[in-house]
């Protein structure tokens, strides 16, 4: 594709290849590929009734603001409708798609391959999150999919597993709670625990099923197995938040809340609160404001040129993984507070776009 | 064809509802009747008309039929699994299959008594569950297919899944109008005992026609493999509600008997307008689905052939 | 036999079919884990019956009038979200406590209503009529909900939705207590009796004098009652208002009712059978956590023991003419 | 007292194109039973729907004991003792008989609402002793065989008739029709016994039954009131003369080809039996013979026709076609096998209302998979001609035609085909009027002598008398008697009656 961007901007590519040979990346000038009033930032996510998309949201929203483009700002939510977040990307391209910037967090990752397609044949843009089907990268020639913001979902994995190991002195049974099982988190979170109980013999799994990422599913599971293990589970853990907290009101209708070590991940605001009060024990946050942002700064820099199209860049920076932060007792407190725009403007920054990564995801 | 084919050509309605429906939403939009709009909304319906062919006759049998999702999801991953190994005939494999579990549903409703809701909700189950057993998670196609390839382009602005689709629909559609299979298909969904009495294999017909909406289902998995590169085995999960409400938008009747697949085509154009058209014409998201409810019972309300439906339930 | 009605059973048989499909499932899952017919489970699984039983009584008298409700879900977000709202929680500055209950069952009642007059006065059929409303109710919920699912404060609240009395739980306490109510309504009131004339023949019914719409509006209403109070009691157990409070939840109420013998063609069946019905559904998902069946089979597992409960459910229905749909 | 109980006014009463009625004017007088008789379609059913409230008319005026009223709803014909009895069946089968019998009108049986089950039996069954004391008010309606529930339906019309302290007014919708001998007894008793103390509209094809009950007998042709006769000073044979304007007694129709000879054996049953119904059958039907079954309640032949047909298997013995022996799977193996059924329940089971004529007649052909639509048209047109069955079209839906002529198509649906090796027939004259019931006899006797072995099952001899070359009597589920009709019309009247 390299060569079409350059029939459309030769000077761009000129300038471009110039740049790349004296400096690899930060960005000293490339031609801007569109009027700022032209920009359109659009945010594609599930809905807003989970937290984790609020603050998806709100970060976009709080980005778009503070780059002056908020009347520019777009936000599409699937319903949990794998079929209509492909299709809401295409019905808007069909004006201005050169200009058009999308921030995906996929509701499934076989949505990616589709939707990076239509940014190729459209000359839209397109930043992805989380994972997407194997054997597919940005960086093979895939210009128009600027980056994919991957994280790693093992070593989230691995990081809470870790957190309740402690908990429960590395040894004992523990019950695990699957989110969606066709889904990557959810594998690849398990195969960190694996790995961390490969570590620790002593803790082993009492029992595991999935409950869909769904804190009502999990109720139900959570009293069945205190029926059936009663004083043998030692710790629970949970492949999201929501999950955790369900099981959590199952412990507390046993009067065990508080007592028994349960980990999620997410870091939603009610789990992180729950730390607080030292009914949850761990949880991991990816920074869903941040997610929901730093897609849409990667486009401005791009199409205003304060950073070279992704064609110029390293595969590093086209696929990397996010850093992540587990939080626990100690640190709940300084997540606890919603997070405002302020903190994030230093790595909205063009200069500043990878300031999150912790290295290549392939 | 008479009384049956009388009320099935009297798609107005629908046409009406639809029109009215695009001009709304490009008076919002202007560009949703661009080409590149309209090949979008090609796109979007092809799988959903594909399911929603099926659906119509197992309704127009009376039946209900709530595994085509489940089975469209099986077969993507089947499919995305087979072609390194079968290659080219990965895909007829797997249709194969998946029209005989359509017939094996039947033949349960019908040998067990087992009403066609519960068997095929347990089809759900039973079928999303051998997916993800066999597929643990997104399954990439490796290796390539030329069909699917085919499928996944577009000549002319027409893409090729839609016109598989718009192929598949017209195919059922003269089997319902010149097979005695269609005609007894009404006679069941109208008047059973009679059927059964006239000595039409009421059971046989039954088989037939859930495996007739396996096949469909088959299709549709097929086509959701070839845009998405990759088998999932929940990738066609959320098609299933609006491939039925294309049905009924359509104004075949739940009850059974009346209907047909015209009506179903312009029934799922009507559905797929609503679910990309609200966020088209720009309404604020946090609206959509309030907005999507109510213009399902409008549309509904207006298309409903009453005439032929003497009791509404 | 000469109008070929199918053959007939007397009424305790009506029944026997389901409690026939609970008691296998029972006893095999006793073999597969002795801990499980302990009471500790029982009691577990009648918590976890509690929420379905009491949509589970409404979709009866819905189905046996011929209708179908798919607005569960959507209703129950609606109801969930404005019963954390009203109580104490961490949005608003209500708190009406119990009230809240009684508000939440209020406003299903209305969305039932909603349902009832798109049915009988737009003459929609119930199918689309309720999934409509239902998205409707969910995109209400989601309004509500916006950014911040409201959590529950109002502790005495908490205390009684987790809580026992007896060595029952409150829970499950209530949906019996609605199950009492639904056998009233169904052997003793006009609405119940007339519910099998108009699912029966409604032709008959309407020719009879009786004001079907009216009762057509006021069972969708009933329904909607129990949706609003089951996602009050749900929400109050999860401590949390949430518009996914009724996931999943709709399918398992239809499914309850007819493995316990009402027939989607309507004008038959009985709330006890949905019960057990109910029963049955709550034995198979604990069950399979108690055997710890291996996750990426559940789903096959569980549509299979629908099927062989299903199949049970009818074991002692048999006539050539009998139309099953 | 001779006060007029309830009058119709010139009443007129237009469906679609077709005015049912053209005006018609009818006095009913307290404690009078009137008989009301005339072809199918000539606007009985629709003169007492407007009475009863089902219907209301286009013009004219209905006045019930002097007062002129207006009904908006079934209900309030109901409130003022208006007791009707339609014709076809209107039970609901998920409820109890006594819920049947009030339903929409409980009175003292609901109270706010609520259900009082024992006030509600109480009442039921004041109506049921009058008719048959034997149906228990609380029984469920399912389990009641159609004869008992006729009775219902009955007892649903007296006791609405007696809700107020007037004379109740009852319309009778052909109460007979469908009956076996015995029920219709039961029934005629009924209204002799109520006499006195009603006034009562009876709508019937059965003239022998008008004659014996009604006072004054009035006779409908194409929506008017043709004439009017005391029934003490008229004759069945005037009667049809007023009615279709020429006599032709039923027993013409076979008169003519009596003579032919039966071939071989076609039909056998040997032991056959299925309880509850009927044991131990031995039958043989030859081809090209007619056949009657007859029997009273619970006879057991309507089972034995329901065995045919392929509905219910047989627990012992066996059947045999042309010498094979056959085990029916379902109707449609049945219906491989050449076997052709025409159910009594016309509606429900004989003919598909939402269809056209053409499309029903073409139901049970099942040569070739493609539909040949001019081959159908030409089909239907031969038999609409041959059956005489009145229809606008071939291709208008059979919903929307007369009982009669729905019959007629039940049957010409299985002579459209290929010829049927067996032709069972359950109570093909049921209701019928004398032309269609001559036309059906037609049919019949030509399948005959097309070499089909027909066996007919009817509850009146009569009507037996009319097509069969031989009748078997049934009771208790046994054959009792078997004889060519000749004999059978003069020495069976007699075990019939006794059956019960």
């Amino acid at each position: 594709m390299t060569h079409k961007v350059a029939q459309r901007h030769p000077a761009a590519l000129g300038l471009a290849i110039g740049l790349a040979l004296a400096v690899p990346m930060l960005a000293a000038h490339a031609q801007a590929l569109c009027e700022r009033s032209q920009i359109r930032l659009v945010n594609s996510m599930r809905e807003l009734a989970q937290p984790y998309h609020a603050d998806l949201n709100k970060g976009g929203r709080a980005f778009a603001r503070w780059a002056g483009l908020e009347s520019q700002y777009v936000l599409q939510l699937n319903q949990g409708d794998t079929d209509k977040q492909i299709a809401l990307m295409r019905s808007i391209l069909a004006t201005n798609p050169r200009c058009t910037i999308f921030n995906i967090e996929p509701n499934a990752d076989v949505v990616v391959k589709p939707m990076v397609e239509t940014a190729q044949e459209t000359g839209a843009w397109i930043v992805t999150h989380w994972a997407h089907p194997p054997g597919l990268h940005p960086f093979e020639g895939r210009d128009h999919w600027v980056a994919h913001v991957a994280v790693d979902s093992e070593a989230v994995g691995r990081a809470v597993s870790e957190q309740l190991v402690a908990a429960i002195g590395g040894k004992g049974g523990i019950v695990v709670l699957h989110g969606r099982l066709d889904t990557d988190p959810a594998q690849k979170r398990f195969a960190g625990l694996k790995a961390v109980l490969a570590k620790h013999p002593g803790v082993t799994v009492l029992a595991e099923q999935p409950a869909n990422w769904d804190r009502r599913a999990a109720f139900p599971i959570m009293q069945a197995w205190l029926s059936k293990f009663g004083a043998g589970i030692r710790g629970v853990w949970a492949a999201n938040d929501d999950m955790a907290l369900g099981a959590l009101e199952a412990l507390r209708a046993a009067g065990l809340a508080g007592r028994i070590p349960v980990v999620g991940v997410d870091g939603i605001p009610e789990a992180i609160a729950a730390i607080g009060r030292g009914e949850l024990t761990a949880t991991v946050s990816s920074d869903a404001f941040y997610q929901g942002s730093i897609g849409l700064a990667m486009g401005v820099c791009m199409l205003t040129g304060q950073v070279p199209p992704p064609d110029r860049w390293t595969k590093a920076q086209r696929e990397y993984y996010l850093r992540t932060v587990v939080i626990t007792r100690e640190n709940a407190a300084r997540h606890a507070s919603e997070p405002a725009a302020e903190g994030y403007i230093d790595e909205w920054r063009c200069d500043q776009l990878w300031s999150r990564s912790t290295g290549p995801a392939f | 064809m008479d009384a049956v084919r009388s009320n099935a050509a009297s798609s107005l309605a629908p046409t009406a509802v639809l029109a009215v429906l695009v001009i709304a939403v490009s008076a919002f939009a202007p560009s949703f009747l661009s080409a590149y709009s309209l090949r979008v909304l090609a796109e979007e319906s092809s799988a959903i008309l594909l399911l929603a062919t099926g659906q119509t006759l197992v309704v127009i049998l009376g039946r209900i039929d709530l595994s085509t999702a489940a089975i469209a999801s099986l077969v993507s991953v089947l499919v995305a699994l087979a072609v390194p190994r079968l290659g080219a005939a990965a895909v007829p494999a797997a249709l194969l299959l998946a029209t005989a579990i359509g017939a094996w549903q039947g033949v349960v409703h019908v040998k067990a008594r087992v009403p066609s809701f519960i068997v095929t909700l347990a089809g759900i189950g039973l079928w999303s569950g051998i997916a993800l057993a066999v597929a643990k998670t997104t399954v990439p196609i490796a290796g390539r297919d030329p069909f699917l390839e085919w499928l996944g382009q577009s000549s002319w602005g027409m893409p090729h899944a839609f016109a598989l689709a718009l192929a598949t629909l017209a195919c059922f559609h003269a089997a319902m109008v010149r097979l005695r299979f269609g005609r007894e298909l009404h006679a069941i969904g109208l008047a059973e005992r009679v059927a059964l009495l006239s000595g039409v294999p009421v059971g046989r017909v039954v088989v037939l026609t859930f495996a007739a909406s396996g096949l469909c289902a088959g299709l549709a998995g097929t086509a959701m493999v070839a845009r998405s590169g990759s088998g999932n085995p929940s990738i066609a999960d959320s098609l299933l509600l609006p491939s039925i409400a294309a049905v009924l938008i359509g104004g075949t009747a739940i009850t059974g008997g009346h209907g047909s697949l015209l009506r179903t085509l312009l029934g799922v154009f009507i559905v797929v307008v609503l679910r990309v058209g609200v966020a088209i014409a720009g309404l604020a998201p946090a609206f959509e689905p309030l907005a999507y409810g109510l213009l399902v019972v409008v549309a509904v309300a207006a298309t409903i052939d009453r005439r032929s439906i003497g009791i509404v339930k | 036999m000469r109008t070929g009605v199918a053959m007939t059973v007397p009424g305790w048989m009506r029944t026997s079919g389901p409690l026939l499909a609970l008691l296998v499932l029972v006893v095999g899952f006793g073999f597969g884990d002795a801990r499980f017919v302990s009471l500790a489970n029982l009691r577990t699984i009648l918590d976890s019956a509690a929420v379905p039983l009491v949509l589970a009584v409404g979709m009866t008298f819905v189905i046996r009038q011929g209708s179908i409700d798919l607005s569960v879900e959507g209703m129950m977000a609606a109801c969930s979200l404005v019963f954390a709202l009203a109580v104490a929680n961490d949005r608003t500055a209500f708190d009406l406590g119990w009230l809240a209950l009684a508000i939440a069952a209020a406003l299903g009642a209305v969305f039932g209503l909603a349902n009832g007059l798109v049915v009988t006065r737009l003459r929609v059929p119930s199918f689309m009529a309720t999934l409509g409303l239902g998205s409707v109710g969910l995109g209400a919920a989601m309004l509500l909900s916006s950014d911040q699912p409201p959590l529950i404060r109002d502790a005495a609240l908490r205390q009684w939705a987790l809580g026992r009395t007896i060595g029952l739980p409150n829970l499950a306490l209530a949906a019996a207590a609605c199950l009492g109510a639904g056998l009233v309504v169904e052997r003793y009131t006009r609405l119940g009796r007339y519910g099998f004339a108009i699912g029966g023949a409604e032709d008959v019914a309407r020719r009879a004098g009786i004001d079907v719409d009216f009762h057509k509006v006021a069972v969708f209403a009933f329904a909607g009652l129990t949706s609003g109070l089951a996602a009050a009691l749900e929400s109050a157990r999860l401590g949390i208002g949430h518009v996914e409070v009724g996931a999943g939840q709709m399918l398992g109420a239809v499914t309850a009712v007819i493995i316990g013998g009402t027939s989607l063609a309507g004008g038959s069946g009985s709330v006890l059978g949905s019960a057990i019905g109910v029963l049955a559904l709550a034995v198979v998902a604990n069950g399979l956590v108690y055997v710890g069946a291996t996750p990426h089979l559940q789903k096959t597992i569980e549509g299979a023991i629908i099927l062989v409960a299903a199949l049970l459910a009818g074991v002692h229905l048999h006539d050539r003419l009998r139309v099953v749909k | 007292m001779n006060a007029v109980a309830i009058r119709a006014e010139g009443l007129r009463k237009r469906y679609g194109d077709h005015e049912v009625l053209q005006g018609v004017t009818l006095d009913v007088q307290a404690g009078e039973v009137v008989g009301l008789v005339g072809e199918n379609g000539a606007g009985k059913s629709t003169l007492l729907e407007l009475l009863a409230g089902v219907a209301r008319p286009d013009e004219g005026r209905i006045v019930v004991r002097g007062a002129p009223v207006r009904w908006r709803r079934p209900r309030d014909a109901a409130d003022a003792g208006i007791g009707f009895m339609p014709q076809e069946p209107s039970m609901v089968p998920g409820i109890t008989v006594a819920e049947n019998i009030l339903l929409g009108r409980e009175g003292a049986g609901m109270r706010f609402g609520l259900v009082r089950w024992r006030a509600m039996n109480r009442l039921a069954d004041e109506a049921l002793r009058e008719i048959d004391p034997t149906i228990a008010p609380g029984a469920q309606t399912q389990s009641l065989s159609f004869q008992q529930r006729r009775r219902v339906a009955f007892a649903r019309a007296l006791a609405a008739g007696t809700r107020t302290p007037e004379a109740p007014v009852l319309l009778l919708d052909e109460p007979t029709s469908a009956l076996d001998p015995d029920g219709v007894e039961a029934l005629l008793r009924g209204i002799e016994r109520l006499r006195a103390r009603a006034s009562i509209v009876f709508v019937s094809h059965r003239l022998e039954d008008v004659l014996r009950v009604c006072d004054r007998i009035v006779v409908m042709a194409d929506g008017r009131c043709v004439a009017e006769r005391a029934a003490a000073a008229t004759t069945a044979q005037e009667l049809q003369h007023l009615m279709a304007g020429r006599t032709l007694a039923v027993e013409m129709a076979y008169g003519r080809d009596r003579s032919h000879a039966p071939g071989r054996t076609c039909l056998e049953l040997k032991q056959l039996t299925r309880i509850p119904g009927y044991a131990d059958v031995d039958l043989a039907v030859r081809s090209g013979e007619v056949m009657g079954l007859t029997g009273a309640t619970a006879s057991g032949c309507h089972e034995l026709g329901r065995t045919l047909s392929g509905i219910d298997a047989p627990q012992r013995g066996r059947m045999s076609i042309d010498g094979r022996i056959v085990v029916l799977r379902d109707p449609a193996h049945a219906v491989a096998h050449g076997i052709a059924y025409v159910p009594a329940d016309r509606a429900s089971e004989g003919v598909v209302g939402a269809l056209s004529v053409a499309e029903n007649l073409a139901l049970a052909d099942r040569t070739g998979w493609r539909i040949d639509r001019r081959r159908e048209r030409a089909v239907a047109a031969r038999w609409i001609e041959r059956l005489r069955i009145a229809t606008p079209s071939a291709s208008t839906r059979v919903s929307e035609l007369s009982g009669g002529n729905q019959q007629k198509v039940a049957l010409a649906k299985w002579l459209a085909g290929p010829r049927p090796r067996v032709l069972v027939l359950d109570d093909p004259l049921r209701a019928l009027d004398v032309r269609a019931r001559r036309d059906v006899v037609d049919a019949i006797r030509a399948a005959a002598l097309n070499g089909s072995a027909v066996l007919v099952i009817a509850d009146a001899l009569e009507e037996l008398a009319a097509i069969c070359d031989r009748v078997a009597v049934m009771r208790d589920g046994r054959i009792r008697e078997d004889r060519s009709t000749s004999a059978a019309t003069r020495a069976l009247r007699v075990p019939v009656e006794r059956a019960a």
